[in-house]
């Protein structure tokens, strides 16, 4: 069975979308006709112009409606998520204690040019973020946060002398794509080391989904909202699960 | 607190003036009634229902009355005597007189003694239902506590009722207060009220009684849900004033569009009709505990907001005047007042801040219902959105009562979804964010805040001064109210106004003058 | 030549836009995926959804950053404009003694079902708007306001007994296209009634432009921010062209 | 108007602690240098270019002496002994070094009263262009009129410094005062300054002499057209802070981000290395006019704005007493402030006010640099625009002196074409509406907004008095600043400072220290 959704204005399935940006086309008649057009070239099926500003330098900003007729099956969208249940810090705790019985070490770090910690910080230091404590906090972890701009070689290597189990990379900047790149590089960096497979490699930033996680060759992934409490659940159960525990 | 520097002297004349003016209508809510009040009666009666072609019973019986010359008696008076002839009930007396069985002015006429006993019993009936709404609303007010100050008052607008439904309880999860079902276009001008749940409407929902019923349902449940009472509005002027109002009374509606003078000046609707129906509409809304609203903002969408800022005074104090005439306490005048001020203007802030505060401390019970940049709005939805949070600044700020949330859509289509979502997150933030700032700040001495306030309530006083003079009509005549002209003899429903005869019998507006202590 | 522009992000052609839209979906990571999928779906190649907010009733609300590769060729974008030079009262006054000889007759409503005066007042009422007094206070024109909710009946009937030069109607309210079927009606019937090619027929409002007037039968079409100067240079010098002066 | 009322005592005592603090540097400042100090000197005294593979020549310049371990008597010494012995320019004596024809340290010593005259010669006429560039901005400003206040200040951050260009001068045309070009990413760690036009940069442009002169011949075209001179800022802190202030005088770039502990703090630079350099970067700006701005909001983009307000305040007075040392006017310290409160704190705006008002008046010469929401930036474009429109609005209201335009895509990407549009729109409606909004008001006396501004004052105060009791390198390296600990010889280029010879000469600070009565 298909479950076809389209965009909601006020009328189920009238399709409407608000668009805004710039052409570099006069602010007059012809100019708003070649936004017009342009909008119906993209598809869609009425377009109504409400708003144009010169922007100086031959550009227009524009601000439209208009309404689509595409829908998306919701039938054949299949998203990867994490599935782990979430713990609070006592229950992974004991969870750890009960099903691994010792402690695992954490390292963490913001890679190559990234400087942006506050996230990873969020996820690992001891005050923790909106009443999570970080991993430093749980007494199941040796949790070591190498903080900003650590070449990918540093990391592997600390992870390697301290038989890290788990390895979390954050990725804040995403211009160009650099954050696929530089976490493309981390796993092909691991899988030449042989290291890929001794350890759970997390990632996450804003614009990581657990879905380019596992593109990525990651084992999961972790974006904007995210807890403590969710990445250290998911590291608890994961390793248990493992080791067959 | 910022708190204005009034010319008390000023408020006292402005006052004067307005009751004034309102006083001299005397003559016409004593010995006037018109066939929406006439239907209205009808409808407290007990009578409702519609004809295949969408023609309401109470419509029907009035007509068949005015054919027959009959209606100066009013309206209850042949009803009585029907079923008293026919030992029927009221709804029976109109089915039949649908059906085209019954001619009300050929039964004999019975014992007038009886005749009245009877309406005197009968109007209790839908009255004690009418209170009983009343105090349904107080409870659930008490049990989940009171309403937040601004209000966040959103429409639905879809002209579907049930669409209207989804929308309205998605706006009430987020955080409204307040659902408004605007009315489909104009309805002001039918001089009957639509029967029935209505699918399709021209910028908005018919008010109808069943649409009434629908919408109250969905939100006493998600009001259950949320812990939170929410109130519904929706609009009683026009040539049904009355109508509208006592079915918002039967419906718990908690809110009603009421203004004493907006039908006269925008709709153009003949001024005796409108005063008179007010009159009547606005006692029903102060039986049932309805926070009447008014239609300021209307003044300053047509004419600019500073030059025309004393208009808005002016109609504040007649509102208030008529109102009180009708019964209808301070706290429960919703007294009108917009911010659509120019935002190319240099320190629009600051004249709007001062408008708002005459508003509020003028009318320091009255829960203002503040109206949001309209006029302005353009298709630039992030600039308006700008503008709104600058209203909802200020509604936070001046304490204002109801803040009627704005859409940055406002200059392209009646909200989305989307529109109405994001109106209320504005509002949220910027409560949130101003939410006790007014107890750090007070104007400073000599404020401009300060001078313009006291500068608009001096010509506000003036000119209520020059109509009371001259008299409401006339000024209106010459233009003076909203730079249009309306003879008290133009415009339309006016034929739907008639004299009484002596022996004319209103049973519910005698018994809501005694509770009301009119 | 074709000159083919794309939107602007901060490098050129770089396509970028930016959405906003409301699903019924839920507010997860399937919904957010139903949302990126449908923007592919419509031709999009990047797409980035910044933010998702519950809207209640199985609604989410999605903002969205996309690329298009569509572009829109300027040098085929001919739009029709109003192309009169723009004269202030005075030179329109004086232009018309000059060209015309006679005062013209100029009738305006707001038709059918819509109220909204202040749109034709703005062009037509003395004091004018913005600093340019309306068509009333020209010498040369003899202006008459029918105000609002005018039956297109009425208008015609009110411009022929007055033997009017020019027609204009405003239309402000556009829900479901009422602006086109209220416009193309008075147009049928000024046909049937053998009034169209007596008089200028201008049609004003703001979701109205000169192309979707000259579309519906029009002679002229004025949107957001026309002035009372515009329209009347139009007439002025249309009609003594017409005239052959 | 609104008008804290501070407690005067706690503002001595925390001005006390502060100077006590950095008065405990003149061990540092009067006897030593770095690497980047001696590389300025070169380019003042007329040296420029870079090798084929990008090594400027002032670099290799330094790394020579620094082999021959010859740096201790300064650069200039070395340069002018070779412009005597080889009879050429200073800039020819480079081009032979870079051509590995000249080893400077083998070169016969000249007369030393020679090589001290030649050098005070030399060093005037780099000085009269930086005073001519000062005499010209002065000029410009007096012909097209003052800045606004605030004035409106926005990034690009393309990474080309043509679309830069293009960008730069659409904003100047919609209403922006000041030019930023963000720098490329982390260029702070660089212990060279890049040479030439960049096309290519990451989250920003390269700052280099070129890209600073493209930029500001595109701003003085649309100054003129305008008749608004544009200002332009880049950033010095970092490994190069008097190279690039430098530079920036060269070039007349009117403010220059320049942090007195950024480098140490957010960058892991030695203490040593860039307390030094700011001292010498510093005096530059001094001289030329040029206004600096600290980096105060990174305190607050990494930790909570209301629990850390206090080390902002702290901050401030180090810088402002810092600057004083080299020679800096209060009316040039751009002093940093940030609107970084969480916008679901109730009273976000209240306690913001508090803060902006206390930085305003501990500092009210100071042009301001008040910085936009960004950390609670969300993908919400609608959201992050009211935020934006808040700190606008806080900026009118107590008279800060640059805004760093928010942009509504602040949490998405580097802002668009259209969001710097609209950030001009947002920061222009709320400054016209609030214009005048100060003069109308004042703080009630009590106010929560007062106790909050003394009590981050308290705690500033606090903080200096133990920083200065147990010494700044002492106290940054428990991390008791931002949370990080920095110890005195940790961090990167502490191996390019050092301890100079008695006969160190660095003519151009000592000219400019003369001219500025230092
Ligand atoms: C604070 C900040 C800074 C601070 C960083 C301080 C620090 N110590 O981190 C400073 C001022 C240094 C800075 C500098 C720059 N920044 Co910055 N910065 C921001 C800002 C305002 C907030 C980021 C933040 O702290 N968010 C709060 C945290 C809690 O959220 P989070 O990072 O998403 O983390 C959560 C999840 O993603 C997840 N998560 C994140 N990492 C990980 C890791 C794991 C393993 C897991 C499980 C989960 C996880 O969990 C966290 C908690 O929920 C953003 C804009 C914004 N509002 O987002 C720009 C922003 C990220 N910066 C940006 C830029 C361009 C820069 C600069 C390059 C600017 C320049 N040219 O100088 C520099 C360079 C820095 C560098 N080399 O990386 C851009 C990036 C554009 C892009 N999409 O690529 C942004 C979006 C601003 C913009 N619009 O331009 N920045
Ligand atoms: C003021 C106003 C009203 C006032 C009208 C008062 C009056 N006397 O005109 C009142 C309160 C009565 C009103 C009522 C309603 N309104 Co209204 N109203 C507006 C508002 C806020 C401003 C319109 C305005 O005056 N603009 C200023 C004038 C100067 O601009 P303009 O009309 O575009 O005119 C210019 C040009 O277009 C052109 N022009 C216009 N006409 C002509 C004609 C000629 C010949 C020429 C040459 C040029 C020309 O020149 C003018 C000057 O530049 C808009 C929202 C907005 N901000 O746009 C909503 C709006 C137009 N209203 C709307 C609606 C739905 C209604 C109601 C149906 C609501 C309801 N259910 O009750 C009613 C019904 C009215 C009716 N029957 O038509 C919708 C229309 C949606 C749509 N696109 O269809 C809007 C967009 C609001 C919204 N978002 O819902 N409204
Ligand atoms: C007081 C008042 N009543 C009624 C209405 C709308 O109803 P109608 O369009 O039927 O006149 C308005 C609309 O602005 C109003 O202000
Ligand atoms: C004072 C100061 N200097 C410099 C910078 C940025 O330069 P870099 O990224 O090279 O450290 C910033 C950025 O926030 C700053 O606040």
């Amino acid at each position: 069975m298909t479950q076809i959704v389209k965009p909601y204005g006020d009328t189920l399935n009238d399709g409407k979308i608000q668009l805004s940006f710039a052409l570099p086309v006069s602010a007059d008649a012809k100019g708003k006709e070649a936004a017009r057009v342009l909008i119906l070239s993209m598809g869609f099926d009425e377009a109504e112009i409400t708003c144009l500003r010169d922007l100086g330098e031959g550009f227009t900003h524009f601000v439209a409606y208009a309404s689509t007729n595409v829908g998306v099956d919701l039938d054949k969208i299949k998203v990867k998520v994490v599935e782990t249940p979430v713990m609070d810090m006592e229950a992974t705790e004991k969870y750890v204690e009960e099903h691994i019985g010792r402690e695992l070490t954490v390292v963490g770090a913001c890679i190559e040019s990234d400087a942006h910690t506050v996230g990873i910080d969020a996820i690992m230091n001891m005050k923790g973020y909106n009443h999570r404590f970080g991993l430093e906090r749980y007494s199941c972890f040796n949790a070591i946060n190498m903080g900003a701009q650590v070449p990918s070689e540093d990391l592997l290597a600390r992870a390697r002398a301290e038989k890290a189990d788990v390895i979390l990379v954050s990725q804040v900047v995403t211009q160009k794509n650099i954050h696929i790149q530089n976490l493309t590089r981390l796993i092909e960096l691991a899988e030449a080391e042989g290291l890929r497979d001794k350890m759970l490699f997390i990632c996450g930033g804003p614009r990581i989904s657990h879905e380019l996680a596992i593109e990525l060759g990651y084992d999961a992934g972790f974006g904007t909202g995210s807890y403590s409490t969710d990445v250290a659940s998911y590291i608890a159960i994961t390793l248990a699960q493992k080791q067959g525990n | 607190m910022l708190k204005l520097d009034l010319d008390q002297s000023l408020v006292q004349r402005s006052r004067k003036a307005a009751e004034k003016i309102t006083g001299d209508f005397d003559w016409l809510f004593s010995s006037y009634s018109s066939v929406s009040i006439e239907r209205t009666v009808l409808r407290l009666l007990g009578i409702d229902g519609a004809t295949d072609d969408g023609k309401p019973y109470p419509n029907l019986i009035i007509e068949q009355l005015q054919a027959a010359q009959a209606l100066r008696k009013g309206a209850a008076y042949w009803v009585a005597n029907a079923m008293l002839a026919k030992n029927c009930s009221a709804q029976q007396v109109a089915d039949a007189v649908a059906n085209g069985e019954l001619e009300l002015t050929m039964l004999p006429l019975q014992d007038p003694d009886a005749i009245y006993s009877l309406l005197l019993k009968s109007s209790s009936e839908k009255l004690s239902h009418i209170k009983a709404q009343k105090a349904n609303r107080a409870e659930m007010f008490a049990k989940y506590g009171p309403r937040r100050v601004p209000a966040i008052y959103v429409i639905v607008a879809t002209g579907n009722i049930y669409e209207d439904v989804t929308q309205a309880k998605a706006a009430a999860r987020e955080g409204a207060d307040i659902i408004a079902v605007i009315r489909s276009t104009a309805q002001s001008l039918l001089d009957y009220v639509p029967y029935g749940a209505t699918t399709v409407g021209f910028g908005g929902t018919y008010a109808t009684q069943e649409n009434f019923r629908i919408m109250r349902k969905a939100l006493d449940e998600v009001s259950a849900e949320l812990g939170r009472y929410i109130s519904l509005t929706n609009y009683a002027s026009g040539l049904c004033m009355p109508e509208i109002a006592v079915m918002g009374a039967i419906e718990r509606l908690d809110l009603m569009l009421n203004d004493a003078m907006y039908g006269i000046l925008f709709r153009d609707i003949n001024p005796k009709r409108t005063l008179l129906d007010q009159y009547f509409a606005r006692m029903i809304n102060a039986y049932a505990g309805i926070e009447i609203q008014t239609g300021e903002d209307n003044y300053l969408t047509t004419s600019d907001a500073i030059e025309k800022a004393y208009t808005v005074t002016a109609s504040q104090l007649l509102n208030e005047s008529f109102a009180l005439r009708s019964g209808v306490k301070p706290e429960k005048m919703g007294l009108g007042h917009a911010y659509e001020i120019d935002p190319e203007l240099e320190n629009s802030f600051s004249y709007e801040l001062a408008h708002a505060l005459l508003t509020r401390e003028l009318f320091p019970d009255a829960p203002v219902k503040y109206m949001p940049p309209t006029k302005f709005a353009s298709g630039n939805i992030f600039k308006t959105h700008l503008m709104d949070a600058m209203f909802n600044f200020i509604g936070q700020l001046t304490g204002q009562g109801v803040q009627l949330l704005g859409m940055m859509t406002e200059a392209i289509h009646t909200p989305h979804l989307v529109d109405r979502s994001l109106a209320i997150e504005n509002a949220q933030y910027l409560f949130r964010a101003v939410k006790d700032l007014g107890a750090s700040l007070q104007l400073a001495p000599d404020s401009f805040v300060n001078q313009r306030a006291n500068a608009v309530l001096l010509e506000a006083t003036d000119f209520l001064e020059r109509v009371a003079q001259e008299g409401l009509f006339s000024a209106m005549a010459k233009g003076e109210f909203a730079e249009i002209k309306r003879p008290e003899n133009g415009g339309k429903g006016l034929d739907g106004v008639f004299e009484c005869d002596q022996d004319y019998f209103n049973p519910f507006m005698q018994e809501m003058k005694k509770e009301l202590g009119l």
